[in-house]
């Protein structure tokens, strides 16, 4: 992680919003894509200003058309460009998976190894925002499985800035999704200038002996929440994934051994939601570590319900804290 | 088949503008049904209207405002019958009321509540379609389906100008014209998507250009004069019964609100251009018309637009009244049996819920 | 599972066209659709007979275009059908996830549970058929971490009529994973007539005390060849998935409770492969009864590779053997 | 911006029949030119039909039959230059050889081995693309891309009459047009997409009326006249790279065998038609108009089939004897750095494959 030395107070879309001005202005051969992107500056405004300062051809306003984004996307790779693409919305990426399957991912590997395929797709994504329905899906899954791509979800504002910065400058594609539950509530410091936070290392945010809660994204605040609730029974650990891929893995089975108890706290419907894949590395590798089971506090296997519903559905302080209890007493 | 050229160039109009431009008139809808016209026309403007209030005093959330967009609905809904199915994009999210879906069903939609979910086949309208023109190939597959039972339903499809670029209505229109079915694509060319003009979405001249590709008629209409688009329309369904397949509608109007409740437009839109089309809004113009006609007073308008209040006001009191949804209901509804995992996730839940962090 | 007693010995392919006459004669609101279906039977013949029986509107070559296949197929569902479609291959289904993911998986929860859609899908997935790229996926994660959809992959000829008729009869959408490799080089006995072998009931496939296999689809054989390989040394219990979803999570939990020591095979790349899932239901679930880790032998986290290299890619007897010996030796 | 009509219907032809139909020229091409594009024809027939052979011995794997397209593919390579971009389908696998790929590259991809991977860059020609219509907007991307840099090449995508039906077509083709990029869509309607016929595809009258859709024009030439395909594509490579935009180019042939070795499709194609274009393929009539033009006797025919006879038994020679893959393969390539999940995976396959099961 290198950075310049002063801090800013920025919400998570300022720190997004700041790494897309930096990074424009130190490679003029990143450019900004998507819906709304320019004009408007973003839906949520985390490409505000840069149309103005590097004009229409770098922060373009492209048709309503996500398989477009990305397959364009492809293509101006393919011309020596460093596409960042940005999807409006986490449900409204589904259109553009095929390509990012396809293609995205297999096309470095599909020339040997010898073109590069730099794009950044990048996204809000997560629930309680109390919007219409498929405005607040958890699609990590998807991206996940797919080989060929990274995939980055940060939980604060620096790490924000840092893990898009290293996703646009990375070779690889790279997808960024962003809490949108924070983008204006958090507020955070922030590195001022180049500020990259290297992708393939999770942060512990909360060190503790007794439970490991483990969570990435807008899960990782609501963790530290259930760490001071725990404040008296339990000492928790609190661990940010922060790079679902590629992961750290050491990380995860460090703290594993130190602790013996994990819970895995994810939005996503369970059912191979990424924490699925977090208990089958600690079922493969931490087996002689866990003093109890893994378990995991998610959204269930249904649709992301109406709005009214959705804080049955998202992951709460009082299931997080059951859970690491039920551990605690195993 | 007969070569199908690109579309008229020039806008079909009905209504004039009461001074150099005379008044057309569309055959076989005799006075009862031009104020039916009407009174559709101004619920929806009244619903539109209460909405935003309602938005604003936080009781419904975001909603997407479809000011201006009347008669575009209106229009097609009365040319249609009561067996043809509707499928409305978020803009046309009320469109339901013109099929007698009670308000507070809308409103509990707006309100994230899941009693503004239904059953289409009672009013025979689709779900309300959030992400952008998906329900294309829905609509085709339905009227494909209809035509299989050979029965007489045809199907509409409401979709935006930028709704044309995705994929989702490029094969939904071209599945209804390989399979000639019942379909009417009506395109709600508001001239915007979100805050992207109609030049950076499409080098198409026209969008209803686009209906040669797929081998059936476009057609443009002004979207703003609901006589217009309900004879497009109506032509549009007897062929489509007929068996001559799908017929592409542009209604070029203009969007002169926000896209929605959350959306500033004035970082990217004229507003010079906003008022122009404020001042030639489609209520107004279909309310001056009837007026020439002598068919509407100000009596009349005022007893319709009471009888609209209060169907809002009873409304959104009733959606108000609702209780909060059970937390059962986030596990019900997805599969016919659920399978037990949920009923499990349900207990857990209650018992998480029942206690306490103490 | 109810059939009518005598049975005929039938290729994988053949069962499955055999479930789709039976299903098609015995209710005349279902109809097949997809590309290639009608005039060729299917690019394996899967749907072979069936234009000529049902004629061209119960068996439907439809245009290229998967998103409009899944697309109609929901609007055809409103109007009362029941459509049964086709996905060409694996990965060609990727154009139609959006669908899947947005409105197959989402409508009848959006109409409160009142309208039903019963759609099926079903196409040929997996790889050992030394076909080019993009012809031998496994993307079964993609279907089974969306709400509202079931999905089910036979192994056997009979349970692939089973499973497909139950798929079609299902007032559920169901995804139905066909194993291409074995289409025309298994063959087995198959009930004649109605045939239905119900969804959420894992099979056990061969019985042992020492060791399970767990596996589903084309590594359901190569887990008895692992099993007999290992006669000699250990006593190998091999479970047969069948059903993803709805997962029969008892069955696995009873395997794994008489054993003690499980290895799950999948043909899908790793990470999040289906195999996580079960693995994360072990941790959870099974953490007392687990004599050692819980091992994965999967495919790699790479996009399937050109074919003369595919043998590397799938899990082999060698390493199947060699992770039931490494867990029996721990 | 001028009206954009639906295209033309009648396909341009420059060959003659040798009998009633006169020839035509094409401005430009000299002797040297017009025997370069045979020689082009007769390598990609010669690779071909030596592929179907390879096949039957068991030296390829499945392979896609291009017989009777190599006029569309050889007219359109001649018509640009080495500076622009082309995008293949998997019906244009050998369109490489035409830049100086080596036969050994494309027989490698047909037969598995990932020596018949290669660098889009040392040819400008894109990876041969398998799943259909995908990479449309991989050319218009890159035609964007090029147009920002004010760069002068343009780019070909070559897809087939199914392809039109995909969404990808529609938003690759969309896309194009709004950033004026400089691409030619050059659509292969051989009339079938494996067993599906033109007309289970699409109700347009003609494939190139949906340029009108997307802003471009749209050219219909008789897809076997290589002069034809030649004037129209540099035409349309003009037009691009004067700022002009995009074009549809529908070439119109019939696909005269399976469409891979794997099908069999006398269950649906109509032999007699098959018969009747066969007569009339591509590489024939070319040679008939050479010999018309006296530019072409058996001497040099038979020189130059004798070459690409060469060149193909050299490269199967020189595919065959590549040593089979090692499998670290299977784990490099797909990341710039793989993980190191990778690296253990490896070892660990290594391990196991030295290993042994007794
Ligand atoms: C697939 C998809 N992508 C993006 C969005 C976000 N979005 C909502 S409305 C909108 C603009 C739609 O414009 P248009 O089709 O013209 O319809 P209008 O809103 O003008 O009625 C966008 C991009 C979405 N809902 N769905
Ligand atoms: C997305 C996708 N769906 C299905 C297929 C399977 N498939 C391979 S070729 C083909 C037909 C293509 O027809 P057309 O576009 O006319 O090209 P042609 O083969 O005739 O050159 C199909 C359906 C595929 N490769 N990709
Ligand atoms: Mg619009
Ligand atoms: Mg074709």
């Amino acid at each position: 992680m290198f950075s310049e030395g002063r801090l800013a107070e920025l919400t998570l879309a300022e720190a997004l919003n700041d790494a897309l001005h930096v990074e424009l202005e130190r490679d003029e051969r990143t450019l900004v894509m998507g819906e709304d992107v320019g004009r408007a500056g973003g839906v949520f405004r985390v490409t505000a200003g840069l149309r103005d300062r590097f004009g229409p051809d770098r922060c373009v306003d492209t048709p309503l058309a996500e398989a477009g984004i990305m397959g364009t996307a492809v293509g101006l790779c393919m011309a020596g460009w460093r596409p960042v693409c940005e999807m409006q919305y986490d449900a409204f990426s589904y259109p553009g998976l095929d390509q990012l399957i396809t293609h995205v991912g297999r096309y470095r590997w599909r020339t040997g190894g010898r073109m590069e395929f730099p794009i950044t797709v990048r996204m809000p994504y997560g629930g309680g925002v109390k919007a219409p329905e498929l405005h607040e899906d958890s699609p990590e899954t998807y991206y996940v499985h797919t080989p060929g791509v990274k995939v980055a979800i940060p939980s604060t504002p620096a790490d924000a800035k840092g893990l898009l910065a290293a996703a646009i400058r990375d070779p690889d594609p790279v997808v960024v999704l962003e809490p949108k539950l924070h983008y204006r509530t958090m507020r955070g410091e922030v590195p001022e200038g180049e500020h990259v936070v290297p992708l393939g290392r999770a942060r512990v945010a909360r060190e503790g002996d007794d439970v490991t809660l483990v969570a990435y994204g807008s899960m990782v605040p609501l963790c530290e929440q259930a760490a001071d609730a725990l404040a008296g029974e339990a000492s928790v650990e609190v661990l940010d994934i922060r790079s679902l891929r590629p992961l750290d893995e050491d990380a995860l089975l460090a703290s594993a051994a130190k602790t013996g108890r994990v819970v895995i706290v994810q939005e996503a419907p369970r059912t191979l939601g990424f924490a699925a894949e977090l208990a089958a590395i600690l079922a493969e590798k931490a087996i002689l570590d866990l003093r109890g089971p893994v378990l995991r506090v998610t959204g269930y296997d249904v649709p992301f319900p109406f709005w009214k519903l959705e804080d049955y559905y998202l992951p709460s302080l009082e299931r997080v804290v059951d859970a690491a209890r039920r551990l605690l007493a195993f | 088949m007969a070569q199908v050229l690109p579309a008229e160039r020039d806008l079909r109009r009905v209504i004039g503008d009461g001074d150099g431009v005379p008044d057309g008139e569309v055959e076989g809808l005799d006075e009862q049904a031009l104020v039916d016209l009407y009174r559709s026309l101004v619920l929806l403007r009244t619903y539109d209207e209460r909405s935003v209030v309602y938005h604003r005093q936080g009781r419904i959330g975001t909603y997407a405002i479809f000011w201006n967009h009347e008669a575009m609905q209106a229009g097609a809904v009365h040319a249609l019958s009561d067996d043809d199915w509707i499928f409305p994009s978020y803009r046309e999210s009320a469109i339901g009321l013109l099929r007698g879906m009670p308000a507070a069903t809308v409103l509990s939609w707006w309100r994230g509540h899941p009693a503004g979910w239904w059953n289409p086949a009672d009013y025979n309208v689709g779900s309300i379609c959030v992400p952008i023109a998906t329900h294309v190939p829905h609509a085709a597959g339905l009227a494909w389906g209809k035509k299989l039972d050979g029965e007489p339903s045809v199907a509409i499809a409401f979709f935006g100008d930028g709704a044309t670029s995705e994929g989702a209505f490029h094969e939904g229109a071209n599945f209804a014209g390989v399979m000639s079915a019942p379909l009417i694509l009506l395109c709600n060319n508001n001239q915007w998507a979100i805050s992207t003009p109609l030049s950076a979405q499409t080098a198409a001249e026209t969008l209803a250009d686009k209906a040669v590709g797929y081998g059936m008629p476009g057609v443009r209409v002004d979207g703003a004069d609901v006589l217009a688009v309900y004879e497009a329309v109506r032509e549009a369904a007897e062929r489509a019964r007929a068996g001559g397949g799908p017929t592409f509608v542009e209604a070029v109007t203009y969007r002169c609100a926000p896209h929605a409740t959350a959306d500033d437009p004035r970082a990217y839109i004229d507003l010079e251009r906003v008022e122009e089309e404020r001042a030639r809004e489609c209520v107004g113009r279909y309310d001056g018309y009837l007026r020439r006609l002598g068919v509407l007073d100000d009596a009349l308008t005022e007893e319709i637009r009471g009888e609209a209040a209060e169907m809002l006001r009873r409304g959104i009191a009733e959606a108000e009244s609702l209780p909060e949804p059970d937390p059962a209901v986030v596990f019900e509804w997805a599969y016919a049996e659920p399978p037990p995992a949920l009923a499990h996730d349900l207990a857990e839940l209650r018992r998480v819920l029942g206690g306490s962090l103490g």
